[in-house]
């Protein structure tokens, strides 16, 4: 879908050395959009014909309000592109494709932890807010380099849905210090003891979503496979079309038989179960 | 005032409109489906397939230029057989007309391509993409030396009974040269241009950005380069010429029409505007009606003669 | 840590800096000075002259295009005698090195001018512009024959004792032949690149906008090709490289560094940022000092080897 | 000079539909620009790098005030980089190069007519203020598409000068119906009756200066030189880099000798003495 979205609030979100902004953009989209798919909108006005830069920018859902018609977007202001958008005023209308691509999968029942790192926080809330509304646990695994950051970015929204977070910085200023992974490791040593201590499968009960920089998702995949929790994770590659059509944002998957085919991330992704995914790959 | 006449003809085929899409930029015809009815387009061009399946070049295969973008799919696709099983049933059921490309590293390839794809498969036209290294001879290019290119061309034309495009890469001192040696060939229209070879360096890696080093510029940023090869082209030899080249805008394509391309196709610009193809072909009509013309047939090289 | 060591040599020529400014966009040497002081520059290269005087084409001249702008000048120029008499003695007082540019339509106009620009000149180095056609050949471009492009080189080189350098032209094929070509020829260095052949048509008067029809394209819409012809160069021949094409910041320079070029040269991006080549100049001195680098030398062609 | 202007007003000027823009910055160049020369603007933030549209624009200086070191710059919508122009917001900063070229003479006594078409009566007004603050007499012949446009490019404020003001329109709508040139060669007419009669010679007594369409200008001219009459045009060329580097902006003129020679819009220019510009050239 191609719609124009009013720019209803645009600010800064938390410290400014910290570049993040907030976006909601009232439109229909919100109407029919899942948890973990993307937008891929047009940096500047769409009235103008100016192409530097070029393409459009793939931007998660943040929050999906189908109640008021707004989404939300979160983004991190790193290069021309975002810089651009970042001057979008209130009032003005951005050109917006989407709800593009798979999002996320809501398990029936059960716990669902949320392992981030950095700003792949973003499109996790969505997720966290339905699998509540479902009646599922769900808990937090957050890293990130330091306590501003994860001020800036939204920690006090999550304390706000009161589930057990478990924070890491790299500098040690919040939470536990060094990776997430390190914190999931222990929990899931803790909870996989629990499970056969009560003498139930693990299957069924633990789902695990992550999104966060590539090196992070591929140590929780390894983590959750060795456990045998289902794992879902969100791709991030360079996009053309963001729908399919270009062959520009492929990844690397192992199909049944083991043999590897390429998945658009734009269409078939951005969200993939984590055992599928080849990490490593040169084709 | 009567409405526009928007039909044209191209090598034979009768098109509802002059606005096709670019090969490798509107997949097999669904991707976009959603943000423009095909039954608006005059035609599709397929992603370029190749006699066996192709997984393509790593990733990063994209990258942003100024009012460019840089790509290095290396021609991902299904391959032929899977090709026609799976793709054609479907793709010949679209509503409008549908021109398959192909790709080959070898003469042998493109043969074995024509032969499997004529009149009886649904499709309009086949492209041939003539840009990629020729492996069985030393690795040159097919699309930069004319008796290759005439070869190449005159050899599919014997295997199909379709109408031939050729499709001819920028990369060349002599782009007419070229244009004559498929014109040689049997082609029934050229395709101008594909992209140019181009690359970029990502300064915090100190590598190219692009995992294959090279790859095609296509984008606004060339659009000044195509205008030209079309203009030449136009100029030299008699076939229909189907203009693409950073085309995003119906002030672009009018460019294209009126330096002389009977047609025009869109690639990059469905990236930025995917309703671009509409907007193109309004833009267009309500410019032949601003300048009093009855058809957008009208249009064609109308720069060389004013 | 010590300042960055910003000197580097070329073709013989000691430089305070690899930052040059492009022939045609930066007169004869006092149009910026308002704007950016020469001692700040490596050097810079005037614009290209020919054995006799050139009103050059009618205008319009210039057109702009997505990230590029069109030129059609004609090589408008006081001519040899007139630059000996008037400008010379000006230019050779500069604060920075002066590279002399060189057009020609025959082998005879390229060696009249090498006779009179000797090192004596205080010149720092003469470029041969070699894309402009040769009438005596039937118009065939030097810039585009790899045998007209040695002969014309050796012919200067012959006639001079100043380091050449050759210009390159993108038009063609083959980037590596007329580098190899001009190598042969005995060429010091070689310019990579001059302007893309484009054009482009104004929709109101449905003719082309430059008078000329045809002009060169500049700027960062053909950065991704200059960097490629960089790179394809470097890694064929050893003469050091002078990169431009779109440079208008430091994080471009640094691209065409990384790709081999020992030095660049802003042409368009002057008219953007008339301060562009101070900016550049820092900006590569913090990129070294970021990474740890002590001179800019070692930043040339690092991206073929990390 | 390359400085950054402080955009202090940037307002619509007059009627909506005549896409015409005020734009006051404040910065050093008003303390040594004169009436006729031009800036050269960048249209976009100079801190994006985004390269379309890629040149400056050559704008007049439409005011100019050394006092509260501020030009205005009055401007026409009419493509991408006026129209991204159109877009700075006060506070925002702008990349100046200027001031540009060589603007209009001022006579040292006698009488100055202003004659101008559409809106090439920008450049004429701060020379207006000054010729008038010098004690010269000044007159303004002014036509139009219609009165619409007439009072939206600054009627008033050509009023306010209380100086004698001929208008034309092509519609008849304000003034007299037709071409400018009609008015001026009538009161030419009387004016050179009135010096024949007082036995003085007109040399020293009348100057033109005159900005609009080629053709006006050429008009312009000719009247001017059939009555012996001093006249200064300003031209317009597509422009490269505004300083006289690139050779993109020559116009053709005729020196002493009668030898056709090339001048520099940019920086020998915009303004010319009339009889030696060649209106219709080829080369
Ligand atoms: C499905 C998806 C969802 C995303 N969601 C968000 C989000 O919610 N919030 C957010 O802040 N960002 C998100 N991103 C990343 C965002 O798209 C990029 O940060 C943005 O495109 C950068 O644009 P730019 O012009 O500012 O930077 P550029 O100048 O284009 O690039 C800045 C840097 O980022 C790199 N880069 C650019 N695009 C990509 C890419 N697609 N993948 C990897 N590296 C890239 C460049 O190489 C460069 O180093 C998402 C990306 C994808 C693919
Ligand atoms: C010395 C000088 C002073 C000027 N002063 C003013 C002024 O005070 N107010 C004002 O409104 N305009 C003035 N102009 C004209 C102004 O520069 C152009 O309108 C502007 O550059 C158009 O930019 P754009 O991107 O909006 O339009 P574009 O998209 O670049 O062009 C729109 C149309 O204008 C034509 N065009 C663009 N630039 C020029 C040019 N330099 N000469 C002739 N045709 C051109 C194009 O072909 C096109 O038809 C002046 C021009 C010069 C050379
Ligand atoms: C991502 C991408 C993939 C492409 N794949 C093909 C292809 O498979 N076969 C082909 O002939 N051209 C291919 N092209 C070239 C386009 O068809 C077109 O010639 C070129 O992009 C110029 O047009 P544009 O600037 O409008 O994109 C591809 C272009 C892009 C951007
Ligand atoms: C207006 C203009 C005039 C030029 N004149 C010459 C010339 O006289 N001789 C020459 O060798 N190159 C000439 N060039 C080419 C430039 O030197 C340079 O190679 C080219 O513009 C690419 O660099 P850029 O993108 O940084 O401008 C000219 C370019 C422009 C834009
Ligand atoms: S971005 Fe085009 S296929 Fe995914
Ligand atoms: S614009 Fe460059 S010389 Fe005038």
């Amino acid at each position: 879908m191609l719609t124009e979205g009013l720019v209803v609030v645009h600010e800064r979100l938390g410290e400014e050395a910290q570049r993040l902004m907030k976006l909601v953009l009232k439109g229909p989209i919100a109407k029919t959009a899942q948890a973990g798919q993307f937008v891929a909108v047009r940096v500047q006005d769409p009235t103008l014909a100016s192409y530097d830069p070029l393409l459009r920018r793939p931007i998660s859902l943040a929050e999906i309000s189908p109640e008021s018609d707004e989404i939300t977007l979160l983004y991190r202001v790193v290069g021309k592109g975002t810089e651009i958008l970042a001057r979008a005023r209130c009032g003005d209308r951005l050109s917006i494709m989407g709800p593009l691509g798979r999002g996320f999968s809501l398990p029936e029942d059960g716990e669902l932890w949320l392992i981030a790192g950095g700003i792949g926080i973003f499109p996790l809330y969505p997720l966290a807010q339905r699998a509540l509304a479902k009646g599922l646990s769900v808990r937090l695994f957050w890293g990130g380099d330091n306590q501003t950051f994860l001020e800036s970015a939204g920690l006090s929204e999550w304390q706000a849905l009161g589930i057990p977070i478990h924070l890491s910085t790299m500098d040690g200023s919040l939470g536990q210090k060094g990776l997430v992974t390190v914190q999931v490791l222990g929990l899931l040593w803790e909870f996989n003891g629990k499970v056969e201590n009560s003498g139930q499968t693990m299957d069924g009960k633990l789902y695990v979503a992550t999104c966060g920089p590539h090196k992070m998702m591929q140590a929780v995949t390894e983590l959750c496979m060795n456990s045998g929790v289902p794992v879902e994770v969100s791709l991030e590659e360079r996009m053309g079309c963001a729908v399919g059509a270009c062959l520009g944002c492929v990844c690397t998957l192992k199909d049944e038989a083991g043999t590897l085919i390429h998945k658009k991330v734009c269409q078939d992704g951005p969200v993939f179960r984590g055992e599928e995914v080849v990490w490593d790959v040169s084709c | 005032m009567c409405p526009v006449d928007s039909t044209t003809e191209l090598a034979g085929i009768t098109l509802r409109n002059p606005i096709l899409t670019c090969s490798g930029t509107y997949g097999f015809g669904e991707e976009y489906t959603a943000y423009c009815p095909l039954e608006a387009l005059g035609g599709i061009t397929l992603k370029g397939i190749t006699p066996l399946p192709r997984l393509g070049n790593p990733v990063p295969r994209l990258a942003e230029t100024p009012a460019g973008l840089l790509n290095a799919v290396g021609l991902e696709n299904p391959g032929l057989e899977e090709f026609l099983s799976s793709y054609l049933p479907k793709v010949r059921k679209l509503p409008t007309a549908v021109i398959a490309n192909i790709s080959g590293f070898s003469l042998e390839d493109y043969t074995q391509m024509a032969r499997a794809l004529r009149r009886d498969s649904g499709l309009a036209a086949l492209e041939v993409n003539i840009s990629c290294p020729n492996v069985k001879h030393g690795g040159m290019h097919f699309g930069t030396d004319p008796q290759s290119a005439e070869d190449v061309i005159a050899a599919v034309k014997a295997e199909t009974d379709l109408p031939i495009i050729a499709k001819l890469s920028p990369n060349v001192t002599d782009i007419v040269e070229m244009a004559r040696a498929v014109q040689r060939g049997g082609a029934d229209a050229v395709s101008l241009i594909n992209t140019l070879l181009g690359m970029s360096i990502d300064l915090d890696r100190q590598r190219p950005v692009l995992a294959n080093t090279f790859g095609g510029l296509s984008g606004p940023a060339i659009r000044p380069v195509a205008v030209r090869m079309v203009w030449q082209v136009y100029q030299a030899i008699d076939l229909p010429i189907i203009g693409m080249g950073g085309i995003t805008t119906w002030q672009d394509a009018v460019e294209f029409l009126l330096a002389g391309a009977t047609a025009v196709s869109v690639g990059t610009g469905n990236f930025v505007n995917p309703q671009a193809p509409l907007e193109i072909l309004k833009g267009i009509q309500g410019y032949c009606e601003k300048h009093g013309i009855a058809s957008v047939r009208e249009l064609v090289g109308l720069a060389h003669k004013s």
